[in-house]
C-alpha cells in the first residue's frame, strides 16, 4: 500500500497515479476487511476503488494527463495567441 | 435639562443636514436655530453643579455637571459658537457641502459642552472623540490634500484619544471608578508605575489637541485646510478643550507626584518651545490662513507654559489667554474669511491694500491683531505681562526669555498680517471688492471690541477665572494679583493707570484713523522698475508689491531653524512603516501550497512547544 | 532545498502522531482505565440487540444512535452535488456534448446491458437488507451508481434525467427528514423509532432503521448518478489526451 | 413554545430537498422558500430565547437517546445568542441578495438559495450540536456551502479562491478527525459535555496534543493567522453578500467552536495564553495587510480577520469580563462587518477589478450607500457614539483589569492603522473628484431595507448598548458556566 | 497470537497508516500540479481511515453484526468498535464529496488558465 501511495505521488503521468490511488482504496478495503470492518470495506471499494478514480480520470480526460505540462503548456499559450 | 441641550444639538445637526438637502434657506435658518437655541438655554439654564444630569450606559455611570472651570470654557465656546454661526451663514453661501459644514459645526459645538460637563471619563472621551471626527469632517470639507492633510490630523487625534482611553482604563482597573473626581482624589493609591504612566498618557491626549510642539504638526495644514469659519471655533474653542484637559491633569495630578515638577518644568518648556518656534514658522509664512495657525499653535504655546508652570499668577495669565486668545483670534479668522470670501484669496502676494474696500474688517483685525501681538492696552499685554511675572517669580529667567523673544518676534507677523492685506498698493483687479456682509463683521467686530474691553477692564474676567481657580485649589483672589502686579505694584500707586491706558488707546485710534485716511489719499501706483533689485529678476507677482520675501533676511537668518522640520520625521516613520507592512503582507504569497505549509509548520510548532504552552 | 524542508517537517508531524498512536496501542482496550469511562461503544452493542433488535450494529449506529450524523452526511452529498453543478455550470450547455473517455466495443457495450441489473438488484439488496448484513444505504447506493457509471461509459448517448434524478433525490430526502419530524412528533425526539423493532435477524426488523436506509440508498444513489453525470458532462478545453 | 432546536436543523434541510421539486412547480419558489424557512427560524430562535431566559437551557436529545449516547443539542443563552445572530444575519443576507442578480439564470439561482441555506443551516448546526463528531459533519456541511459559494462567480479568480479554501479545508478536517479519534480513544464518548467531564482523567501529553489539533483544524475556518490565507481571496472574490456571510455568520460558529473546546471541553490553562498569542498575531498582521490594499473588499476581508484576532484576544483574557467583550465585539463585527459588504459591494458595482480608487467621489452618485459605509467604516474602528466603540471600551477595560499594559498599547497602535485605511476609503468616497466614468448602482429595494436595517442596528447599539447587553451577558455567563453546562445535558432526559 | 506479535503489529499497522497520510501531506505540500494535490488529499483520506479502523480494532474481535453465525460460533469473542466504523463511514462519504468539488474546481481552474501549475495560479495576493 506504502508502495502504491510513493508511487501514486512519484508518478509523472497522473493517469497511472489515479489508478496507484484506486489500487491503495483495494488495499485498503481488504485491509479493512481483514480488521473486521465489513461495512467500511464495502464503503471504501465502492467509493474509494470505483467512484473516486472514475471522477479522478473524467478529470484528466478535461484536463491534462502529465504532471509535467511544461511543453504542452507553451504550445497552448501559442496556440492562444 | 443638560441632556435635552445636548439632544437638540444633536437632532439640530440631523436637521440641519437634512433641511439643507431640501431647501438652503431652511437649512441656514435650521441652522441658525440649532446652535443658539441650545446655546442660550446652556447658559441660561445650566449653573455651576456637581450632578445635573446622569445616565447609566453598559453600566457604566455617566455623570454631566458643571465645574466652575468648566464654566469659565463653556462661555467661551458658547459666545464663540454663536458669534461663528452668524457668521458662518453668509460666510458658507454658495459654497459646496454647505450641509456637511453645518452639521460638523453643530456637532463640534455639542461635543465641546459635552466635554465641558462630562465628570466622568467615559462621556468625556465620548464627546472628545465626537469633537475629533466632526472637526475632521471639517478638515478636509475643502477637498484639498484630504489624504495627507486629514490622515495626519485623525492619526495624530487618534493617537491622542488612544492614549486617553488607556489611561482611563488603567485607572478604572485601579480605582474601580472612571468619575474625574475619584481619580484626582484617590490618586495617590495608584502603583508608582501607574503614577507616571497615566499623566503621561493624559498628557500625550490633551498636548495633541493643544498643538504643544513634538505633536504640533497637524495643526498648521488642518486650521489652515478648514473653512475659516470654523478655524476660529477650531483655535478659539476646540484647542482649549486640550488646554482644559491639561490643567487638570497637571493640576490635580501632577501637584500630588514627587516627579511632577520635573513633568511640569518639561511640559512648561515644551509649551516655550513651542510659542517660539510657531512664531518663527507664522513670520515665513505668506498666506494669512497659514499665518494665523501658525500665531494660534504659538498662542497655545504660552497658555501650557503658563498652565504647566501653576503659580496662582502663571494660570491667571493662562486662563485670560485662554479667553483673549479664543477672542481675538476667533476675530482675526474672521477676518481672514470675510477677505477670502470677497476677494477669492489670502494670500499676501496677491491681495493688497484693502483698506478702503473693507474698513470694518480693518478695524477689528487692527485691534485684535494689537491684542496677538500683546501691546498694552489691549487684552493680550495683560495676559503676557503676567505670564512674565509668574516665571520671573518662578526663578525661570531662560524661560522668560524664549517667550520674551516670541512675543517680539509675533510683532513681525501681526505687521505682515496688516500690511499684508490691508495696506500696501491697490491694485485694480480689486477695485470690485466691498465690504463683506453686515452678518460677518458685526460678529468679528463685536469679537474685536470685547477683546478691547477685556484689555482695558480685565477685572470683568477675573470673577470667574477665580470661581475657577478656586476650584482647582487655589486661594480665592479676587483680582488681587492683578492690582498686586508689579505693573501696578511699580508705577500703580503713584500714577491712576486708567488715564495712561486711554490716553495709550486715543494713540492707536488716532494712529488708525489715520491710516485709514492716509491709505485713501496717497495710493500710489508702483512701476515694475521699481522693485527690482539688482541680478533678481522680478516675476510676475512680484510686480506691484514689496511683501513678497516680505522678511527675507530674517528668513535667511532662521532658516538653519526651520530646516529641521519635525515633520520630516514623522513622515520617514509613516514612510518606514508603510514599507514594513507591505513587506509583512507578503507572508500572503498567493499560493494555496504556502498556506497549506504554514498550517503544517504552524501545528509542528505548536507539538514542539506544547509543553512550554501546556506543561 | 523546500522538498527537504517539507520531509523534515513532516517527520516531526509523523513523529509526534506516531508517538501518540503507538502509545495508544493496536488491538487492545485503549480507553483510559477508569471507573468513570463507560465507552458508549459498549451501549451501543448492548442496545442494539436488546432494544433495536437490529444484527448490524454499524447500521444501528448509522441510521438510529447517531443518525442525526447521517442526515448531515446526505446533507453533504446533496451539497455537493449542488455545488458541483454551481461550479460547472456554464451558460451555454452544449447538450450531449458528452467527454468520452473510451470508445466502447460492441462486446463492452453488451456487457454493460447484461450487467446492469443485476448490478441496480445487487445494489438494491444490500440497502434492503443493511441492519442485517454488511452494507447498507451507502453501500447499496453507491453500487447503484456504480451501474449507471457503467452505462454511462458503455452508452455514449445514454442520458440520465437530471430531473428524475433530482425528484428521486428529493423524495428520499424528504423522506429522511419526515420520518425524523414523525420521531419527533411520536416519541418527542427528533428520528426517535416509532415503529415496532420486530424480531432480531429478521428483514422487517429495526423499526425506521430499513426505511431510512432505503431511502438514504436511493438518495446516495441519485446523487453519486448526479455527480458523475455532472462531471462527465463537462467537456473541458483540453487540446490533448 | 413554537418548536424545538432540532427545527433549526431539520426544517432548512426538508426545505433543501424540497425546494429542487418546488421549484419544477413555481421557479420563484427557489428565491421565496429560503426566506420564509430564515423567518420562520428567527422567529424560532427568539422565542426559545425567551424560554431559556426564563427556563434555562434547552436539551434537545435526538433519536430518543440520552447523552452521552446519542447526539443532543444544547440550546442555552450562549448558544442561543449565536444562533439567533446567525439567522438573523441569513435572514438579512438572503433578503438582500433576493434580487441583488436578478439577472442570475434559474439554475444557479436555485443553487444559490440552497447553498446559502445551508451554509446558515452548517454554522446554526456548529452552535447548538452538543457531540464532537457531529459539529465535523455540520463543519464540513459549512465549508462544502462556503467552497460552493466563494466559487460562485464564474470568473477567473473565484475558482482559485476557493481551490485554496478546498486545500486548507481538507487538511483541517483531516486534523479535526485526528483530534476527535484521539479523544475517543482515550474516553470512549463523543459527546462535549461528557468529554469535559472525564477530560481530567486523560493523558497530559495526549490532551495537549489532541487541543493542539483542534486549535490547527478550526482555526483554519476561524481565520487565525498563518492558517488564514485563503480568507481574504474567498472574501474577495465571493459574491457581496456571501463575503458578508463568511464575516457574520461563517466566522462566527468556527470560532464558537474554538471558544467552546477551550473553556468547556478542555482544562488547559495555557490555552488562554495561546489564544491571546495567536489572536494578537492575527490582529496585528491583518491589519497591516489591510492598509496595504488596493481592492476594497480585499481589504474589507483582512479587516475582518483582524478583528476575529481583537475576539480571541478578548476570549483569551479567561475572565468573565473578558468573554462579554468578546461577544460583544463578536456582535459588533457581525452587525457592522455585513453592513460594510453590502454597501462596498454596491460602491464598486460597476467596477471591473474593485480597486479602492474606483470608489472617489461615489458620495455624489450614490448618497445613500455611502453614508452607510461611511457609518459602517466609523462604527468598526470604534469611533464613539457608534456601536464599535462600546465593545471596545469593554475589551479595554476587561484587559485593565488583567494588567495587560502592553496588549492594550498593542492593540491601541493597531487601531489607529485601522482607522488609516478605513478613513483613506471614507475620504476618496466623499472628498475625491470622480476619475471614472463608472456609474453608481442603485440598490435594489430590499438592499435599502437591509442596509438601513443595519444602520439602525448600527446606531441603536451606539446609543444604547444596554439593549443588546443584557443577551450579551446571560451568554458570557453561560459559557463561563461550565459545571453547569455538563450538568444541564447529562441529566437530560426526554420530555 | 501472542503479544509480541501484536507489538509488530501496532508498529506495522499505524505506521503504515501514518506514513501513507506523510505521503500524501508531501504531495500536498510539494507537488505542483492541482491534480496531484488532491490526489494527495485523497491519499491522507485513505491513511486517516486506516487509522481510524484500526483504532477500533481489537484482539481476536470479530465484526459488529450480530447474524446467526455469531451467535452460533463466535458468541465469546469481543466485537471490534461499531462507534469508530460508523463514524469512518461518514468520513468517507464527506472525503468523496470533498474531492469532487475539489477536481470540479481544478476543472474550472483549468478552463481558465489551462494550467494546473499552481505557482502559475496565483492572481490573488497579499
Amino acid at each position: 500500500m506504502i508502495a502504491a501511495a510513493i508511487y501514486a505521488v512519484v508518478q509523472k503521468d497522473l493517469l497511472y497515479a489515479v489508478i496507484a490511488t484506486g489500487i491503495i482504496s483495494l488495499i485498503l478495503s481488504i485491509v479493512f476487511y481483514i480488521l473486521q470492518a465489513p461495512d467500511v470495506a464495502l464503503t471504501e471499494a465502492a467509493i474509494g476503488v470505483a467512484l473516486t478514480t472514475i471522477v479522478f480520470i473524467i478529470t484528466i480526460r478535461n484536463t491534462v494527463r502529465m504532471e509535467d505540462e511544461s511543453d504542452k503548456n507553451k504550445n497552448i499559450k501559442s496556440a492562444a495567441k | 435639562m443638560l441632556t435635552l441641550i445636548l439632544v437638540i444639538f444633536l437632532g439640530g445637526a440631523i436637521l440641519t443636514w437634512l433641511g439643507r438637502k431640501i431647501n438652503p434657506l431652511l437649512g441656514d435658518l435650521l441652522f441658525l436655530v440649532s446652535v443658539i437655541l441650545p446655546a442660550t438655554m446652556f447658559v441660561m439654564n445650566i449653573k455651576v453643579g456637581d450632578t445635573i444630569a446622569q445616565h447609566t450606559l453598559l453600566g457604566i455611570d455617566l455623570v454631566w455637571g458643571l465645574s466652575p472651570l468648566a464654566h469659565l470654557f463653556s462661555l467661551v465656546v458658547v459666545g464663540l459658537g454663536v458669534m461663528l454661526s452668524i457668521y458662518s451663514i453668509s460666510y458658507m453661501r454658495g459654497k459646496e457641502k454647505v450641509g456637511m459644514y453645518y452639521f460638523s459645526f453643530i456637532l463640534s459645538i455639542m461635543a465641546m459642552l459635552g466635554i465641558l460637563v462630562s465628570r466622568d471619563w467615559i462621556s468625556f472621551f465620548i464627546f472628545w472623540e465626537i469633537m475629533t471626527w466632526s472637526s475632521y469632517l471639517m478638515v478636509i470639507l475643502n477637498g484639498k490634500k484630504v489624504q495627507s492633510i486629514g490622515i495626519k490630523y485623525f492619526v495624530f487625534s487618534a493617537l491622542g484619544a488612544y492614549s486617553m482611553l488607556m489611561a482611563l482604563v488603567i485607572i478604572n482597573s485601579q480605582l474601580g471608578s472612571f468619575m474625574l473626581s475619584d481619580t484626582f482624589n484617590n490618586f495617590q493609591h495608584l502603583s508608582p508605575a501607574n503614577q507616571i504612566l497615566i499623566p503621561v498618557l493624559l498628557l500625550v491626549a490633551f498636548g495633541v489637541k493643544s498643538a504643544v510642539m513634538p505633536l504640533h504638526i497637524w495643526a498648521p495644514d488642518a486650521y489652515s485646510n478648514s473653512p475659516m469659519g470654523y478655524t476660529a471655533v477650531f483655535s478659539g474653542a476646540l484647542s482649549k478643550m486640550g488646554v482644559y484637559g491639561l490643567v487638570l491633569v497637571i493640576i490635580s495630578m501632577t501637584t500630588q507626584l514627587p516627579a511632577g515638577s520635573l513633568i511640569r518644568i518639561i511640559v512648561a518648556w515644551l509649551g516655550g518651545f513651542t510659542a517660539a518656534a510657531a512664531t518663527l514658522w507664522a513670520i515665513t509664512q505668506d498666506d494669512g490662513k497659514k499665518l494665523l495657525a501658525w500665531s494660534s499653535i504659538g498662542q497655545l504655546g504660552y497658555i501650557v507654559t503658563g498652565v504647566a508652570i501653576g503659580t496662582p499668577l502663571a494660570m491667571l495669565a493662562a486662563m485670560f489667554l485662554v479667553v483673549v486668545h479664543a477672542l481675538f483670534k476667533g476675530s482675526l479668522f474672521m477676518a481672514v474669511g470675510a477677505i477670502e470670501k470677497q476677494t477669492g484669496t489670502t494670500d499676501f502676494k496677491e491681495v493688497n491694500g484693502l483698506i478702503r474696500k473693507m474698513p470694518v474688517t480693518f478695524i477689528s483685525s487692527l485691534l485684535s491683531i494689537i491684542a496677538l501681538a500683546g501691546i498694552p492696552p489691549l487684552a493680550g499685554f495683560v495676559s503676557k505681562w503676567m505670564l512674565y511675572e509668574a516665571l520671573i517669580q518662578n526663578h525661570n529667567y531662560l524661560l522668560v526669555v524664549l517667550l520674551f523673544f516670541a512675543s517680539t518676534a509675533a510683532f513681525l507677523y501681526a505687521y505682515k498680517f496688516l500690511h499684508g492685506y490691508f495696506l500696501g498698493q491697490e491694485e485694480p483687479e480689486w477695485a470690485h471688492v466691498k465690504e463683506a456682509p453686515m452678518s460677518m463683521t458685526i460678529p468679528m467686530l463685536l469679537l474685536a471690541l470685547t477683546t478691547f474691553v477685556l484689555g482695558t477692564w480685565p477685572q470683568l474676567l477675573f470673577n470667574s477665572i477665580d470661581s475657577a481657580m478656586q476650584y482647582l485649589g487655589y486661594d480665592a483672589t479676587n483680582g488681587k494679583l492683578w492690582t498686586d502686579s508689579v505693573l501696578f505694584s511699580q508705577w500703580g500707586d503713584k500714577v491712576a493707570l486708567q488715564p495712561v491706558l486711554y490716553a495709550i488707546i486715543a494713540v492707536f485710534l488716532f494712529f488708525a484713523i489715520f491710516l485709514y485716511f492716509k491709505g485713501r489719499k496717497a495710493t500710489r501706483y508702483v512701476t515694475t522698475k521699481d522693485i527690482s533689485t539688482s541680478g533678481e529678476i522680478p516675476k510676475e507677482w512680484e510686480n506691484l508689491t514689496f511683501k513678497v520675501n516680505f522678511m527675507q533676511p530674517f528668513e535667511r537668518a532662521i532658516e538653519p531653524f526651520l530646516k529641521r522640520q519635525i515633520e520630516k520625521y514623522y513622515l520617514g516613520f509613516g514612510k518606514g512603516m508603510e514599507a514594513l507592512f507591505d513587506f509583512t503582507r507578503r507572508i500572503y504569497t498567493g499560493n494555496g501550497q504556502t498556506y497549506a505549509i504554514y498550517a503544517i509548520v504552524f501545528l509542528a510548532l505548536l507539538l514542539i512547544f506544547r509543553v512550554s504552552l501546556f506543561g | 532545498m523546500k522538498k527537504v524542508l517539507v520531509i523534515l517537517l513532516l517527520a516531526v508531524v509523523g513523529f509526534y502522531l506516531a508517538d501518540v498512536f503507538i502509545g495508544i496501542g493496536f488491538g487492545n482496550d485503549h480507553f483510559v482505565k477508569s471507573d468513570e469511562i463507560k465507552p458508549v461503544k459498549d451501549i451501543y452493542l448492548q442496545q442494539t440487540v436488546e432494544n433495536l433488535k437490529v444484527s448490524n450494529a454499524v447500521t444501528s449506529i448509522v441510521v438510529n444512535f447517531r443518525g442525526f450524523d447521517t442526515l448531515g452526511e446526505v446533507t453533504v452529498l446533496f451539497l455537493s452535488v449542488t455545488a458541483l453543478g454551481s461550479i460547472l455550470y456554464r451558460k451555454r450547455h452544449h447538450a450531449g456534448d458528452r467527454s468520452v473517455l473510451f470508445s466502447a466495443s460492441s462486446i463492452v457495450t453488451a456487457g454493460s446491458k447484461l450487467l446492469f441489473p443485476p448490478i441496480l438488484l445487487l445494489g438494491a439488496y444490500v440497502f434492503i437488507h443493511g441492519h442485517l448484513s454488511p452494507g447498507g444505504g451507502f453501500q447499496g447506493g453507491v453500487i447503484i451508481a456504480t451501474g449507471f457509471l457503467l452505462m454511462l461509459l458503455a452508452y455514449e448517448n445514454y442520458t440520465v434525467s437530471h430531473n428524475a434524478l433530482s425528484i428521486v433525490e428529493s423524495f428520499a430526502g424528504i423522506t429522511f427528514a419526515v420520518i425524523g419530524l414523525m420521531g419527533f412528533m411520536n416519541g418527542g425526539t427528533f428520528l426517535q423509532n416509532f415503529l415496532p423493532v420486530g424480531t432480531l435477524n429478521d428483514l422487517f426488523s429495526g423499526g425506521i432503521i430499513p426505511i431510512i436506509y432505503i431511502a438514504v440508498g436511493f438518495k446516495v444513489a441519485a446523487e453519486l448518478t448526479g455527480v458523475i453525470y455532472t462531471v462527465l458532462n463537462e467537456k473541458g478545453d483540453q487540446k490533448n489526451g | 413554545m413554537v418548536g424545538t432546536p432540532v427545527l433549526f436543523i431539520a426544517i432548512p434541510l426538508l426545505a433543501a430537498f424540497l425546494i429542487p421539486l418546488l421549484g419544477m412547480i413555481w421557479k420563484e419558489s427557489v428565491r421565496i422558500v429560503p426566506g420564509l424557512v430564515l423567518m420562520y427560524l428567527m422567529v424560532l430562535a427568539v422565542s426559545l430565547m425567551g424560554h431559556v431566559a426564563h427556563n434555562g437551557p434547552i436539551i434537545e436529545i435526538i433519536a430518543g437517546w440520552a447523552p452521552p449516547i446519542g447526539i443532543n443539542l444544547v440550546f442555552n443563552a450562549f448558544t442561543g445568542f449565536l444562533v439567533t445572530l446567525i439567522i438573523f444575519m441569513g435572514l438579512l443576507v438572503w433578503l438582500y441578495s433576493y434580487r441583488f442578480k436578478s439577472n442570475v439564470e434559474y439554475e444557479p439561482a436555485r443553487k444559490y438559495f440552497i447553498l446559502l441555506m445551508m451554509l446558515v443551516t452548517g454554522s446554526t448546526g456548529v452552535v447548538l450540536t452538543g457531540d464532537i463528531f457531529n459539529l465535523f459533519v455540520f463543519i464540513e456541511i459549512t465549508s462544502i456551502s462556503a467552497y460552493a459559494l466563494t466559487a460562485f462567480y464564474t470568473g477567473r479568480d473565484s475558482a482559485e479562491a476557493s481551490f485554496k479554501y478546498v486545500m486548507m479545508g481538507s487538511l483541517a478536517s483531516t486534523m479535526l478527525l485526528i483530534a476527535i479519534m484521539l479523544i475517543y480513544s482515550q474516553l470512549g464518548t463523543l459527546n462535549m459535555a461528557d468529554v469535559a467531564s472525564k477530560i481530567h482523567l486523560m493523558d497530559p501529553t495526549l490532551k495537549a496534543i489532541s487541543f493542539i489539533l483542534f486549535v490547527v483544524a478550526l482555526g483554519v475556518e476561524a481565520e487565525i493567522f498563518p492558517l488564514n490565507g485563503w480568507a481574504p481571496d474567498a472574501y474577495a472574490e465571493a459574491p457581496g453578500p456571501v463575503g458578508a456571510a463568511f464575516a457574520g455568520i461563517v466566522v462566527k460558529a468556527m470560532l464558537y467552536a474554538l471558544i467552546r473546546f477551550t473553556y468547556t471541553i478542555f482544562d488547559l490553562s495555557g490555552a488562554f495564553n495561546l489564544l491571546i498569542i495567536i489572536g494578537l498575531l492575527t490582529l496585528v498582521i491583518a491589519e497591516v495587510a489591510a492598509i496595504r490594499q488596493d481592492k476594497l473588499k480585499r481589504m474589507l476581508a483582512y479587516s475582518s480577520i483582524g478583528q476575529m484576532g481583537l475576539v480571541m484576544v478578548a476570549f483569551g483574557i479567561g475572565t468573565r469580563e473578558g468573554v462579554f467583550a468578546a461577544l460583544f465585539i463578536m456582535l459588533n463585527h457581525a452587525i457592522i462587518k455585513p453592513l460594510l459588504f453590502f454597501s462596498g459591494s454596491y460602491l464598486v458595482y460597476h467596477s471591473k477589478k474593485k480597486y479602492i480608487s474606483d470608489i472617489d467621489g461615489m458620495g455624489k452618485l450614490a448618497p445613500f450607500t455611502s453614508l452607510l459605509f461611511a457609518l459602517g467604516a466609523f462604527a468598526i474602528v470604534g469611533l464613539p457614539p457608534f456601536a464599535g466603540f462600546w465593545s471596545k471600551l469593554s475589551f479595554l477595560v476587561a484587559a485593565a483589569d488583567n494588567d495587560m499594559v502592553l496588549i492594550i498599547a498593542l492593540i491601541l497602535a493597531v487601531s489607529i492603522v485601522e482607522i488609516v485605511y478605513y478613513m483613506r476609503v471614507v475620504n476618496r468616497i466623499f472628498f475625491f473628484k470622480r476619475t471614472t466614468g463608472l456609474l453608481a448602482r442603485r440598490p435594489t429595494f430590499n438592499a435599502y431595507i437591509v442596509m438601513s436595517v443595519l444602520g439602525i442596528i448600527v446606531l441603536m447599539i451606539g446609543f444604547f448598548p444596554d439593549t443588546v447587553t443584557g443577551y450579551i451577558q446571560a451568554a458570557a455567563d453561560s459559557l463561563f458556566d461550565k459545571t453547569q453546562y455538563i450538568h444541564s445535558v447529562l441529566t437530560a432526559s426526554i420530555q | 497470537m501472542d503479544n509480541t506479535y501484536y507489538d509488530l503489529l501496532t508498529y506495522v499497522v499505524y505506521g503504515s497508516a501514518i506514513l501513507v497520510m506523510l505521503i500524501g501531506l508531501y504531495a500536498v505540500l510539494v507537488k505542483k500540479s492541482l491534480l496531484k494535490i488532491v490526489i494527495g488529499l485523497s491519499i491522507v483520506d485513505s491513511g486517516l481511515n486506516l487509522l481510524i479502523v484500526s483504532l477500533g480494532y481489537l484482539k481476536n474481535g470479530t465484526a459488529p453484526i450480530f447474524s446467526k453465525g455469531f451467535f452460533e460460533l463466535a458468541a465469546d469473542k469481543p466485537m471490534v468498535d461499531p462507534l469508530l466504523q460508523a463514524l469512518v463511514l461518514t468520513a468517507i462519504v464527506i472525503g468523496f464529496g470533498v474531492t469532487a468539488v475539489a477536481l470540479s474546481l481544478v476543472i474550472r481552474l483549468w478552463r481558465h488558465h489551462h494550467t494546473l501549475y499552481i505557482d502559475e495560479i496565483k492572481n490573488l495576493k497579499w
